[in-house]
């Protein structure tokens, strides 16, 4: 699997929408095969715009992305998790989930198996035959991610997955995609509020600022890279998490 | 079905099908051909004769012309147009001998003649012949609304006036107690035959076949006026629920009192008979009033070739 | 508006607003001292139902043949153009505008023509009325298409979907309740088509339906008969949009989101 | 589907397809021989266009006069009655089956008796060419009122909104999507419903419009007549489609998330 | 304004959709006028449904729902901020800002004023003229902060309303929360998953489980009623907060 995960590198992004303000200003960034990042800054800063640049679903007004070697403009497998779950309200939470699936011609029974498997392990198990407006705000979330992880991606983009889930579900979710990451590969940009979570995920957390644009920086995560819950009792965590969040404040005071 | 080919030597019991296509539903008007149909006449000369009832929009000549229909029924003036427009059609036989059209008035409408029309509504199928030819002949104009077919608006409108037959519309008026009076078409110089036509190139390829169709329907046409029209008013009243016998009766009285359909024999007239001096003058004068843009010859649109010049009955 | 309804209401009220406007047909024939032959009284009208019931059935039989027919083909085939349309882009700018322009070709014309093409009867009587019925399914089910929300296209886009499989599965059960307005505009078109396409293209050999019996009337001056034939009209026309609310209902009611779904049935 | 589309192709196009079709046109008339007075030539279509320019133009103004009146009737009208009918449960329980009924009742009953009270000419024809807009207007605004999200209606009733303000600041401009696709749909039948309404209740002297002209054409068997006049009935019914469009652009393109809404001008 | 508070009374309220499991079972609470309840629970436990209930959205299945000693069944006026921003599409930032002034009957010039004064407040002053499909997330959420705080309600319900801002906006709208709620004194209920901003606001937390639906407590808050940011970094608080954390944890575990 971790042999599709390319290398991606942006250069010079920048963004405008229209005749607005800059979004982006030259972000220029470089994510090794495997390397997970993630993005902080206040609201209505870019990162929602960062992480549709680098799906392809808006086209930056300058610089440009390469994925790895690749000549053929091919894009690598992504999956995307939108800030608002974005599920079809006609299928069920099953039928949600296995859509992917269902689009790359997976049989019947191979992808409702994986699809109960997904489910249940975002805590949906019994909630699988309930239609969108049947399920709470967290509920339609957990259904988003389940969908995203039901491809085996070379990419993920997670846009504050975890927003609106309580403290337990969301801690062992961390855990999850930790574990899912350690064993799949993925690259991943991960959009988050809370700088604990950045720190307890990431390689690297890319800062970005709204005025001006142009101010992003990258601050390193220096913990092993096997990680659990119990890491974050350390003082080792709570060092990085307060460096973190040092850094990050004198970048969005300046 | 599609009028096919049938065979070369027809017999009443491997008869040549035969479509007749009507210009409305079934109605005394018709009366010769469901009286022929019902008697066996067609059958004898062996054919099998499937009459269409027609409509306001029957579109017949589309039908004639596609060979779904092999005879439709027409005036000689709309015919004269189907050659203008290079429809190779020709008129056969006559059914009337003279226009049954009218124009229908209350009985105390103070137009006495077609002059008094002059600038005068009237309810007629918008773009026939007669309008341009008593416009024209009589330097009136007519204010001209779409016919529906209906006489609820003539009933409701004491001025109202509109396109009738002589055999039709009085006696439903007179029913429902409207007093009416009718000015005859034919009466203004306008009086075509009514007559069938069929494509050229089938009169042309089967000459036997509109040959016996011509003389069924002469037979029947006569047997109808002269004989018993019990046969044909069954067929009539089976096909169009709103034939009553009282209706079948009067439109009937009108063929035979008005002679419609013998004409006058002192006249040189008689049952299906279509006379090419008659046919010449109505062309003429169709073209002298601009109705006509050119003088169609006679060869286009009619044939005298299946008519006995002594108009004899066949036998 | 929120509070629930009771079944009776949905009989009580249209039995109500029916009496009103029977009342109201009575008092202008009154009023105006309207003969029979202008308008006919309601009682009228049963009474003509009544005499004619055998004619007016074979002819509700025939037209409903005929409405069906063309109903049937304008929805399917509405809804496969539509489908063509949605899938490419081409025939989105260069054919649509055609299609728009075949449905303003007024009936009168396409009468003659379908009579020159096909048998006058059931064949040409059901082109017209499908020809009436099938323009509002397109526009309808192409604008549903169209007004898919911008995530769930992107969703679909990023998981590689197929053209098809954006439209089958995206598309088409998204623009549902745009494609159900649509079948109930045909579906109260179908009848109306049938009756003109009758007038315009009827051969009355094979069993004329109501269209037929209504001209008929007309050249006899059976004012009530043609109320009665009318009124058949409309009751088979209600059949037909019945079935299409029923449809609706089945297809949509688990997840569409509007909160009067449930309190309206038309 | 989603790559940037130049106006240029907006032209090309329907050119192309329009080309194309001519071309069919001229292939079948070759391929079945058929005759002027069947299928005429296009070329021959615009020759009759231009020998009968004088008179064609007279009636296409009138024709355009009555489609104008009847369309603006049922596009305001059809929302004035949408409004009711969505604001009273009772209208909607009562009322709107009836206004489905009438609906259903073929144009040859009602221009009986529409021409009975207007009389022939420019009313009669634009009452009948409203009502064959009407119903699509009222059955689509009518869905769209109804297709609002339920936490938009929640929000409004926690505010309390009065029952007029949830109609037009809500219900409303929720329903513009809806209300244009019928909109669209009246358009197309304008020029249509004008036509019918002229062949019932046309007038010489009041400038028969071109369903009377067509008329006059099938009484005379002119063919390229016929569709000639047809052809000036679609050219109408664009402008009117195409203002409804316009209308539409520039009411929604603000906020009406759609993708393809930039990329589809019908 | 204080006066017009009411005291409200949760009887036995308890709630099944169709046929399906207990959302809530029997849940009792007198909340005083002008109290401010936290409401806090794993996802899809029924926070969102109490709210809905206690707004009138939402029939209960059993129990009642008392405000004050009202006896002519009015409710009082409420404000309800949604899990999902509802904004309308149509209406610009201002527009839909001042929708509640506009239902009341405000005049234009003054509901303008009032929208544009909230729209700086909550970080949206430049956005006022965007529609939302131009609004990043966090700024949509904003947006329906604004269109609440734009009436002076009696009651406030807030369904995750900072879910979706970074740290430095949410405290800021914290503070701002705290600062109306001492000039204005509505009730205030306010689901959240951060256990620290429950204890920074309320008075008492409300703790839903989601199985069985019956067991739910109320963890009252001893800090005093005057709380700005500074609080936040005191032992006090702190103590407060690793309480709170244990007994949910002892509640939600069981
Ligand atoms: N309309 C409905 N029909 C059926 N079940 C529903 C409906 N609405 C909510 N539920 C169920 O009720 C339960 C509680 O939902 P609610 O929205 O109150 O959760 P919540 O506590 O707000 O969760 P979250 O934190 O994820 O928003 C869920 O299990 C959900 O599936
Ligand atoms: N379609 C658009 N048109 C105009 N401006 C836009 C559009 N989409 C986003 N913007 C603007 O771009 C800026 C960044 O938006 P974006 O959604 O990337 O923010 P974000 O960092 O994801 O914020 P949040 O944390 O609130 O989700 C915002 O100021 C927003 O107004
Ligand atoms: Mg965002
Ligand atoms: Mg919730």
């Amino acid at each position: 699997m971790m042999s599709m995960t390319p290398e991606i590198e942006f250069c010079g992004v920048s963004k405008r929408f229209g005749t607005g303000p800059l979004v982006l200003d030259g972000l220029d960034l470089k994510v090794a095969p495997g390397e997970f990042i993630s993005v902080i800054g206040p609201s209505g800063c870019g990162k929602t715009t960062f992480l549709r640049i680098a799906a392809g679903l808006s086209q930056p007004s300058g610089g440009e992305i390469r994925f790895g070697t690749r000549t053929d403009g091919a894009r690598p497998e992504l999956a995307f998790i939108f800030q608002e779950a974005t599920l079809l309200p006609w299928r069920t939470v099953l039928g949600n989930i296995e859509l992917p699936l269902r689009l790359r011609g997976e049989r019947r029974a191979r992808r409702r198996k994986t699809a109960e498997r997904l489910a249940a392990e975002v805590g949906l198990g019994a909630a699988g035959d309930f239609h969108p407006r049947q399920l709470s705000g967290g509920m339609k979330m957990r259904v988003s991610l389940a969908r995203a992880l039901s491809l085996s991606p070379d990419v993920l983009l997670l846009d504050e997955p975890f927003g609106a889930l309580d403290a337990i579900t969301r801690n062992r979710l961390n855990e999850d995609l930790l574990a899912l990451h350690r064993r799949e590969g993925w690259s991943a940009f991960f959009v988050t509020h809370s700088v604990t979570e950045a720190v307890f995920l990431a390689d690297r957390i890319l800062v970005l600022a709204a005025e001006p644009a142009r101010v992003e920086t990258i601050i390193p995560v220096d913990l092993p890279r096997d990680r659990t819950l119990a890491l974050r009792e350390s003082d080792e965590f709570h060092d990085a998490v307060a460096e973190a969040t040092r850094r990050m404040h004198n970048i969005l005071a300046r | 079905g599609k009028a096919g080919d049938g065979p070369a030597e027809p017999t009443p019991d491997n008869p040549f099908r035969v479509v007749l296509q009507t210009d409305w539903f079934a109605q005394p008007e018709h009366g010769g051909f469901y009286q022929a149909l019902e008697k066996g006449y067609y059958r004898e000369a062996g054919l099998d004769v499937e009459i269409l009832e027609g409509g306001p929009n029957a579109m017949s000549v589309q039908k004639v012309l596609s060979r779904r229909a092999h005879f439709a029924m027409n005036r000689a003036d709309t015919v004269m147009t189907f050659a203008k427009r290079d429809m190779p059609v020709v008129m056969v036989m006559a059914t009337l001998q003279h226009d049954p059209q009218g124009i229908l008035l209350h009985a105390d409408d103070p137009a006495q003649t077609v002059e008094d029309l002059d600038g005068r509504r009237v309810m007629a199928v918008p773009g026939l012949a007669w309008i341009a030819y008593v416009e024209r002949k009589y330097g009136i104009t007519l204010d001209i609304i779409p016919h529906d077919f209906g006489m609820d608006r003539f009933l409701a409108d004491p001025r109202f006036i509109q396109q009738c037959l002589v055999t039709n519309e009085p006696y439903y008026m007179e029913k429902h107690g409207a007093e009416v009076r009718v000015l005859r078409l034919s009466e203004t110089g306008f009086n075509p035959y009514h007559g069938i036509y069929c494509r050229k190139d089938f009169a042309e390829a089967r000459p036997d076949i509109v040959q016996r169709f011509v003389d069924a329907s002469i037979r029947g046409w006569t047997d109808f006026i002269e004989g018993d029209p019990a046969p044909a008013f069954a067929a009539i009243a089976a096909r169009n629920p709103k034939m009553t016998p009282g209706f079948m009766a009067y439109a009937r009285d009108r063929l035979v009192e008005d002679r419609l359909v013998t004409g006058f024999p002192e006249r040189g007239e008689a049952v299906g008979r279509l006379d090419p001096e008659r046919m010449r003058a109505l062309r003429d004068e169709l073209h002298a009033l601009g109705i006509l843009e050119e003088r169609t010859p006679l060869a286009s649109f009619f044939t005298g070739e299946f008519l006995r010049r002594d108009g004899e009955r066949p036998r | 508006m929120n509070f629930p309804v009771t079944y009776r209401e949905y009989i009580a009220w249209p039995l109500i607003f029916g009496a009103g406007l029977i009342a109201l047909w009575y008092a202008v024939k009154h009023a105006f001292a309207l003969p029979a032959y202008t308008l006919p009284a309601p009682h009228e009208v049963l009474a003509a139902l009544r005499d004619e019931r055998g004619v007016l059935a074979r002819a509700a039989f025939a037209t409903a043949k005929g409405s069906l027919t063309g109903f049937s083909a304008a929805v399917g085939l509405g809804f496969a153009l539509s489908l063509l349309i949605a899938a490419f882009r081409i025939l989105r700018i260069g054919l649509y505008p055609y299609v728009i322009f075949m449905q303003m070709v007024p009936i009168i014309a396409t009468a003659a023509i379908i009579v020159t093409w096909l048998d006058a009867g059931l064949p040409s009587v059901a082109a017209i009325a499908f020809l009436i019925g099938f323009f509002p399914v397109v526009a309808s089910t192409v604008a549903g298409l169209h007004s898919v929300p911008t995530k769930q296209v992107e969703l679909f886009r990023l998981y590689k979907a197929r053209p098809w499989q954006e439209l089958f599965l995206l598309r088409v059960p998204s623009s549902l309740p745009y494609f159900f307005t649509g079948a109930k505009i045909a579906a109260t078109l179908a009848v109306i088509g049938s009756v003109t396409g009758e007038i315009f293209a009827g051969s009355t050999a094979r069993g004329g339906g109501l269209g037929f019996m209504i001209l008929i009337y007309k050249s006899s001056v059976n004012t009530p008969g043609i109320f009665a034939a009318t009124l058949l009209c409309c009751i088979l026309g209600f059949l037909f949009v019945g079935t299409v609310l029923l449809l609706k209902r089945m297809l949509l009611r688990k997840w569409h989101d509007s909160l009067d779904t449930d309190f309206n049935p038309l």
